[in-house]
């Protein structure tokens, strides 16, 4: 691995990292919300987060530049409060990736929150558990699972996606240059070996990475099971 | 170490991806002789225009066209006068070997395009130039109706010589560079006469609100040098007839 | 001051909670009504756990009030054992038990050592939740909610999946633990014997209302409830001890002046709450002699009523107080009883178990 | 044939379930022990929902052996009512009783609309399954077990959240559906008086091992068991009727040859099983008068055995037959009772209740 | 919209309808697999099954190309069995956007089975339900909002996909040309007021169907809902 590559790995982990913590502090009252809610808006509400997937990552990326210029919504907002420009910094990585991955991190939760037994919940309240209380010592423990599933998901999608982070945050070394782009550039600038190496190491690595989330969850519950002839 | 340092500016450069190789070698020649660091960015030509049009910060912009360089000027973000012609695209058709013999001839061509009953991969003629030219060039040949149905087309250059290095496919026009700097094995290529298509230039600008101006021009005269036009050439370009003076300031 | 509820909650087209009532401070209350009549939804509003409209207070706390105010479960100063018993799958045992423990709403009244005792929980304290019996589960729920040391304790249906044994072991437990800390409890249960060993006030529930209510005492010998006419029928009688004949663990009692019972029990000084099944009364019209029945009071038939087809309820008053006694409609012809008769109550001492009072 | 199971399972380090054992066929079983002894698990092991070693056949059918032979649940001809509720969420009541009936292992012979009926199902026909009350789900669930007409049928603890009188249609519909289909039913309760109703033999069950099996008749009069001394402790006799008085709705029934009883209850000709309460029965020296009690048969005192501190149990011999007394010590020792001696037990009619055999 | 982009739109309902429910087919056995085995390669097989998300669409498309190729792995099989080349076909931008979109698939249906309440199953069984009739009976409508998470999420994303199937589509109008490639090329092409069209339209037909899919969902369960405050 060259050295830029070295750099655009870590980049990328805090790029991944940085965005699935921010994932689940987004998507967790998110969730939760839709999971409890009986308003009509939810539906809709529900296909507003799943969007981002609908359109093609360069032209969600297009679409965020133009709100991220110093003209744009978003870009002015930041400019006037940060002081420094928001597009193709890695502050517009984080939102972009943020905003491209946030279904597949509400999706999970949410059914999760949904198929708690509120019965559990009911105990706790009665034995004097306050609602923040329950949420820490009844519905994370058990939900735990999809909250694994949630953040590897997002994890890995951030670490895949290229043409959102390439649109707005442009490809410059040390700063938004991600695993991806670089391997997106191997190829395209017809380095192929050093992209076939880029490549099995990034699959390595997340192999492990993933493989050692999955096994820190519960194992299948050990649940009697029937047999099925 | 401190002089140097507050003697250097730092170029920011947008490439299009399939000028990006030949860019580093310029670039490496460049910084053996300079005091000035280089960050070459790069992308498709479309998206570096709108990374520039939306407040990118870049000193200079080496297109894959001329559309986009012409555009920017319009709209009054480049430095007056500063855009130029770098470089001027040839392409090559790659055929699976041992079908004609080492110099075909136009008819032998022709014929196994005739012939030749699988995919031809060219670049999206409505989006990249050297697409455009493929297509002239069937178009020329007057096939281009015929082998619409064979057409892949990758939305630049580089995935049409991507197609055809995987092996999907045998048949592919191409950009000359490629072939310089990754031959594949068991092709052959044929170059295809310039004057069969429009000539493909690329051409550069550099940008209104660069701050590196110093840089820019040292940068822009190197690669004018004898040893840049050099290594623009040995790459499989050629350099256009009349390059523009390389700044103005 | 009790709980004072004046509540109503529409659930479906069927069913209408409508509750207006005052509970009693420091008793065990029993709810008794037919499967549907609403127990759990009663205990569910008071809890905090169903919103019903309404006002609620509690010991002069407002829980909610028709103006909108509405106090959170967690704030109420209760604790639930549930009908199902909602155990932490994610915690042990003792996990449990813990959870309960941290929350608990003032120091516990209860030795946590005692009460696993108690329960006979000691074996079980790092078994993971799910391999419970049903049992085990009732067990360890009713703990951590005694452990959460509520004022106001909500019991439905605690010991409805426990053998006799447990049970017993259980209900003394409460019992004592009521008589110590004068803690509220409500007690669902349809189990008759259960309800009047342990309650000291019973709320009668048919169809979401409260049909009728008041000391076990007044309701266990009212002939126009329900309650009196069912299988399991009991009066219940306040007596105070005498004596104890320590060779035959024999204790006399008196119920009222002049009447005198023996139980086959040991028993603290002081007064007593003796439950007299309305099945273990026979009648004699002259004092029996020779026979197992150690226990032969004079009484006065107060009321007859017909039960079912072959049998009648007997209403007989002894001294101020009353009992029940059921017997065969022939019977009744051959000792050609009626109303205002005096007669001879037998009541099988075997039978009588006290409860404290 | 009836079931043959010979298994093992152990579930954790504190308990084994090892069964070896023959159950009769055509009949109803009564499964009974403490808590956690282990009652569930056998049901399931029989079931095929727990996967035990060994053997088991059912009529002569395998359902699995200990070649690794193994008949999955839904193939064996089984039942099974859960002891908790286990309805199906998204169906309605209606629902899930009709996902029994298309299962059915045979045309019914159940009635459905009497069915419903008697559960006191009607009027929830269309109600969703999570709005039940929790009587409301195991009726429910009785009821659609029975639609789904197996040859074995499993009840674990089926009517314990239900109140007195929903219980007593439930039994009584059971009763009727066995002596009609000669349906076999083994059945968990913790309530003696419930076992000793219903059941024609009975399993006592002590941590995970059959302590002692047999008709309910032999084993409910053995002193040497636990059975016998606990609180509800019924011994178990035939009859058969000789007459009926329809003035009094008295019947009147012979127990082996000298003695007959009258019974507060109407019965069909033939033989029956009454169930008599240990607490019930009280001895005389003499031949009592005037008394409400209308039985009182001459017996021999076959054993006295201590129960508890005041109290005594005897086993009486009527004919061949026999039947339990609870005295306490005082009366035994006030009429200087001794085993071998006659005297005159006397048994409250009222509490006689026949269960057809 | 241009006749193109209309071919392009029918084109992309196809391709996302066709690969959803390839999916759904696939994904089910698997998450139930994983949802109920305690063997070792658990994690392994989890982590697997997310790996694709980490490489570059663009990337990951190379590779697939080369699998596809008449003397890939996969290619020559397909050329064996059907007799026409797989790359560059409608076939293989399905099995391309089915490998890409699995995790999507598996992870909600796979969580969906773990929360399952096994006891419902038992009873099904002993109301004499064989485990197909479970299936379909007990297991898929508890699960269904689930599938329709998973379904949502495996139609959005292949919809929005476009490294991947221009990679091994080759972009040939009416037979791998979708519709997020046309959007691309608008934006490549600086024509941003035909991007604008075409995107708006894209978005506003997933938004409706995306709804209505949510919508046809049960609403948020009737459960006693715990006072906050
Ligand atoms: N899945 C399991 N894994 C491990 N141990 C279990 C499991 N299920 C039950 N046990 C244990 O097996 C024993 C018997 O349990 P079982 O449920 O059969 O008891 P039971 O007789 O039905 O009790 P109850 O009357 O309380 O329902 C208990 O000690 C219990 O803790
Ligand atoms: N969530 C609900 N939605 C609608 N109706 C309900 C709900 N919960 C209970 N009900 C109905 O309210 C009535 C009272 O139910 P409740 O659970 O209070 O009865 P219960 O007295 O506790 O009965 P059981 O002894 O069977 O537990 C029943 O008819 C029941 O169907
Ligand atoms: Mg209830
Ligand atoms: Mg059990």
């Amino acid at each position: 691995m060259s050295e830029s590559d070295i750099t655009a790995l870590w980049l990328t982990l805090k790029l991944a990292t940085v965005t699935s913590v921010i994932l689940l502090l987004i998507s967790t009252p998110l969730a939760w919300w839709l999971a409890n809610t009986r308003h009509r808006v939810k539906p809709l509400l529900e296909a507003i987060v799943s969007l981002p997937l609908i359109l093609p990552p360069t032209v969600l990326g297009f679409y965020l530049l133009i709100a991220f210029t110093p003209a744009g919504a978003i870009g002015s907002t930041w400019q006037t409060l940060i002081g420094s420009q928001l597009a193709f910094s890695f502050s517009a990585l984080v939102i972009g990736s943020v905003i491209y991955s946030l279904p597949f991190v509400v999706q999970p939760i949410q059914s999760a929150f949904e198929q708690l037994p509120s019965s559990l919940l009911e105990a706790a309240a009665t034995l004097g558990s306050s609602p923040l209380d329950r949420f820490f010592s009844v519905i994370l423990p058990l939900s735990q699972r999809s909250f694994i599933t949630a953040f590897s998901l997002g994890f890995a999608h951030t670490i895949g996606e290229f043409g959102v982070v390439l649109m707005i945050g442009g490809n410059i070394p040390g700063e938004t240059q991600v695993l991806s782009i670089a391997l997106y550039d191997h190829v395209e600038t017809l380095q192929y070996g050093q992209a076939h190496q880029l490549a099995a190491g990034l699959l390595a690595f997340s192999l492990i990475l993933l493989m050692f989330l999955y096994s820190t969850n519960r194992s299948a519950k050990q649940r009697p099971q029937l047999r099925w002839k | 170490l401190l002089t140097s340092y507050s003697w250097g500016e730092t170029l920011n450069i947008a490439v299009a991806s399939n000028f990006k190789a030949t860019l580093e070698k310029i670039a490496q020649g460049f910084q053996q002789s300079s005091e000035h660091q280089l960050r070459i960015a790069s992308a498709s030509t479309g998206m570096l225009y709108s990374q520039i049009t939306h407040g990118a910060h870049f000193d200079l912009f080496f297109a894959a066209d001329q559309k986009s360089p012409e555009l920017l000027e319009k709209k009054g973000l480049t430095l007056p006068g500063s855009r130029f012609s770098y470089a001027e695209g040839h392409i090559v058709l790659l055929f699976k070997s041992g079908q004609l013999n080492n110099t075909p001839k136009l008819e032998d061509i022709r014929k196994m395009l005739v012939a030749h009953s699988g995919k031809l991969a060219i670049a999206n003629p409505n989006v990249a130039p050297y697409g455009l030219a493929a297509k002239q060039f069937l178009q020329q040949l007057d096939l281009w109706q015929d082998l619409q149905s064979q057409l892949v087309r990758g939305s630049n250059i580089n995935q049409a010589y991507q197609y055809i290095a995987s092996g999907s496919l045998n048949l592919a026009v191409v950009a000359t560079t490629q072939i310089i700097i990754r031959p594949i094995k068991n092709l052959q290529s044929w170059p295809i006469p310039p004057a069969m298509h429009a000539p493909i230039i690329q051409q550069a600008v550099q940008l209104k609100n660069s701050k590196s101006r110093q840089a820019a021009k040292a940068f822009l005269n190197y690669l004018n040098s004898a040893a840049g036009q050099q290594i623009i050439r040995s790459d499989g370009y050629g350099i256009p007839h009349k390059p523009v003076r390389s700044t103005t300031i | 001051m009790g709980i004072r509820a004046n509540i109503h909650l529409k659930l479906n087209n069927n069913f209408l909670l409508d509750i207006d009532t005052q509970l009693p401070e420091g008793k065990i209350i029993a709810l008794y009504g037919d499967s549907g009549s609403g127990k759990t939804t009663l205990l569910r509003c008071l809890a905090g756990l169903s919103q019903a409209d309404g006002d609620i207070s509690a010991d002069g706390i407002e829980w909610q009030n028709s103006q909108g105010f509405f106090l959170a479960s967690h704030k109420r100063d209760i604790g639930f054992v549930f009908q199902d018993g909602r155990l932490f799958p994610h915690l042990s045992i003792e996990g449990n038990l813990r959870y309960a423990e941290k929350r608990a709403k003032r120091v516990s009244p209860i030795n946590k050592q005692q009460l696993i005792k108690q329960l006979d929980l000691g074996a079980l304290m790092n078994t993971p939740v799910l391999e419970l019996s049903a049992g085990q589960q009732q067990r360890v729920a009713i703990a951590r909610t005694l452990l959460s040391a509520p004022r106001w304790l909500f019991m439905d249906e605690p010991l409805s999946n426990l053998d006799y044994q447990s049970k017993n072991l259980i209900l003394a437990f409460l019992e004592n633990l009521q008589q110590k800390t004068k803690l509220n409890i409500l007690y669902i249960s349809h189990d008759m014997e259960e309800v009047s060993r342990i309650a000291d006030h019973i709320l009668l529930i048919e169809q979401g209302r409260i049909v009728d209510q008041g000391a076990l005492i007044d309701i266990s010998s009212r002939l126009d409830l329900k309650l009196a006419h069912q299988e399991g029928a009991a009066a219940v009688v306040e007596v105070i001890k005498q004596s104890y004949d320590s060779d035959y663990h024999i204790t006399k009692v008196s119920l009222g002046e002049n009447h005198s019972l023996q139980l086959s029990q040991a028993l603290p000084d002081g007064a007593h709450r003796l439950r007299i099944p309305a099945r273990d009364v026979s009648i004699a019209i002259t004092a029996p002699q020779q026979s197992s029945i150690l226990n032969t009071l004079p009484a006065i038939i107060d009321a007859i009523e017909h039960s079912d087809g072959a049998r009648v309820l007997l209403r007989l008053k002894l001294g101020d107080q009353y009992i029940l006694a059921r017997l065969t409609h022939k019977s009744l012809d051959q000792l050609q009883l009626c109303v205002g008769q005096q007669v001879y109550a037998q009541i099988k001492s075997v039978a009588l178990l006290s409860e404290p009072l």
